[in-house]
């Protein structure tokens, strides 16, 4: 290999034994080089690689000059070179993929109890569904933005309670949540098999209509 | 090679044994038959569309008797080629058979021909591709790819069906139990037996299985069936026993039990 | 940023819905995600990654002009493209050199045979070398990507064939597979044919015969 250094001063090629390559197919090399290199690679470097003679900085010069407003620059990292993405590019180096998935078991359950006796709190959706309600589920439905925190019941511990969204509605296709069917359309639909337990509340129903009516109302007011 | 067969007497001329060495220390090199067909004819030095497969044939056998006097193990498949070549020059040697319907000498010889031919086109395509400029060696990849992110953007999806299921069934969930047999009305053996080991021991006379029947079990038919049907199971496990007799008077007359004098 | 200059075609996009950005910044966005790889990459995962609208093998035929002469080049691998440096200045990547195992004689063979003569059977393959193919060679070809499976041959048997793949064409620098050396001088010649012994019983039987002609054609239809 020839001597890095030598080849590092202008002036050593005119007296150079060796005659350098015109600067046309120095500029090919360092092109080649760059995109090749596995890491951005020095002037000090290129110079070992390239044949004797050879003006790396006026090549890379040349070469930057030659991208300029194409998809992919030469830019200098720290004392190294490196051929990479235009920055306004960058998005094509992610791919974006959508996948659909059915809400969990739990997720729906706890979606519908929100739905249905909003506001609510998580002990009390715990009663209804028989089980506890992991923070994930909840978590979820806020994030998919079916679900938000309502204000807190004035009872002891204050405890927040839940109400369902804007969103909600929308994507279910709900005017309102009074257009939510009722424990009858349920049980005329053949969803609901039997009587609910007696002494059950039943949200749509006469008891605890007025409850429910006057808590449906806070929602819209925001 | 092993030293033996440099140490072979001089049964064999020098210039034979350098013939054959030459030959011999190839053996090895050689893939198969077909590979040693096509070294052999070489050395007609014609195009391989001329060549002379009887003459080919000849030489092949040359070699294999060579061989076998240098006492070199050949694998079966070239003795199974120095045999139909054997064939083959026979057939191209004698007149043709006018009654023999198989292929003639000179079909199979051209076939010969053609898959040495094939072969050599082979050999120089593989010489060709292996000549080509070579990623790795001669042209290069990027060396620093940039990695395409890929994000999973997860929608999820719920319709008002899901949803009034969902809650159709946290409602009906209190209802609802696991399936068992209602065992409300069903009077098992073992408790049969259990009430009746204990009764028996008071009964003295014959008595009337019915009479076994526990309390609240009589009125309810449902109920009544199968006390019956345990008790009468029951009465039959300590027949067999030995703690009790039974007996019956007629067809579908009452039966009746006696509790075995010498048993507990 | 963009060339003005570039987007000469303005054809495409007047009657596509979504406005697709001009060929010139087509042409820099494939120039961008070509870079960015190492593989070949398909027109249509290109598709897959570009907005909407783009013409990615107009834009892979302007940029391969482009890169006419350079330091690296646009290629065309099989159904894909990549940039690969130019094969003049590979004496300039010593570092990057990969010692590649030597293949054996048998393997070399085997594989000219599989490339020539796809897709091929293994007693196909064993006809022509006049010798047993070892599983160990066609494992290794197999796991240098340079051959796969192809579909079974409907013969009696059903025996799988083999095809090269993309790598093997990318490592050999080939376009398609039509563009194997020598291989119009070959088939004018009548050497990829396949042509039972005469007399013997034939496998293949002219059913198979027709089949393999059509295969080959399959190949120059690609």
């Amino acid at each position: 290999m020839t001597e890095p250094n030598e080849a590092t001063e202008p002036e050593a090629e005119t007296e150079s034994l060796f005659e350098a390559p015109p600067m046309g197919d120095q500029e090919r090399m360092v092109e080649a080089i760059l995109f090749a290199t596995a890491e951005p690679i020095t002037v000090r470097e290129l110079h070992t690689r390239l044949p004797h003679g050879c003006d790396a900085p006026a090549a890379l010069e040349q070469l930057q000059k030659r991208y300029e407003g194409r998809g992919v620059a030469v830019v200098k990292v720290g004392e190294a070179w490196a051929i990479r993405t235009a920055p306004d590019l960058g998005f094509l180096m992610q791919k974006e993929t959508v996948e659909t998935r059915k809400l969990s078991r739990a997720a729906i359950e706890t979606l519908a109890i929100i739905a249905y006796h909003q506001p609510v709190t998580r002990a009390e959706i715990e009663e209804i569904r028989g089980v506890s309600v992991s923070r994930g589920t909840l978590d979820l439905l806020i994030e998919l933005e079916w679900v938000k925190f309502g204000r807190r019941r004035m009872t002891p511990g204050r405890p927040v309670t839940f109400v369902a969204t804007q969103s909600f509605l929308d994507h279910f296709g709900l005017e309102s949540a009074r257009d939510l069917p009722g424990l009858s359309d349920l049980r005329a639909a053949g969803l609901l098999e039997s009587r609910p337990p007696p002494g059950s509340f039943d949200p749509n129903g006469s008891e605890g209509e007025d409850e429910a009516a006057e808590d449906q109302t806070d929602m819209f007011e925001e | 090679m092993t030293d033996e067969q440099w140490d072979q007497p001089a049964r064999v001329s020098v210039e034979e044994r350098l013939a054959a060495e030459a030959l011999i220390v190839d053996v090895d090199g050689f893939e198969g038959p077909l590979d040693l067909l096509l070294q052999l004819s070489r050395t007609q030095k014609v195009d391989l569309r001329k060549v002379s497969i009887l003459a080919l044939a000849e030489q092949y056998l040359a070699f294999v008797e060579q061989a076998k006097k240098l006492r070199i193990e050949l694998a079966a498949d070239y003795l199974v080629m120095a045999a139909w070549l054997a064939f083959l020059k026979s057939r191209l040697l004698l007149p043709p058979d006018p009654t023999d319907d198989g292929p003639s000498g000179e079909e199979l010889a051209a076939h010969l021909a053609f898959q040495l031919e094939r072969l050599e086109a082979m050999r120089n395509a593989a010489a060709q591709l292996m000549a080509r400029d070579q990623l790795g060696r001669d042209f290069f990849v990027r060396g620093i790819p940039e990695v395409v992110t890929r994000s999973r953007k997860v929608t999820y999806s719920a319709t008002l069906i899901d949803l009034m299921q969902a809650y159709a069934r946290t409602r009906t969930k209190d209802e609802f139990r696991p399936f068992v047999m209602d065992r409300d009305s069903v009077l098992t053996l073992e408790q049969a037996l259990e009430r009746m080991s204990g009764l028996i021991r008071f009964a003295g006379d014959w008595t009337e299985l019915a009479s076994y029947l526990p309390d609240g079990w009589t009125l309810d038919p449902k109920r009544r069936r199968s006390a019956t049907a345990a008790t009468f199971a029951a009465s039959l496990e300590l027949a067999k026993a030995g703690k009790i007799e039974i007996r019956q008077g007629e067809t579908f007359a009452p039966i009746q039990i006696k509790r075995k004098p010498d048993a507990i």
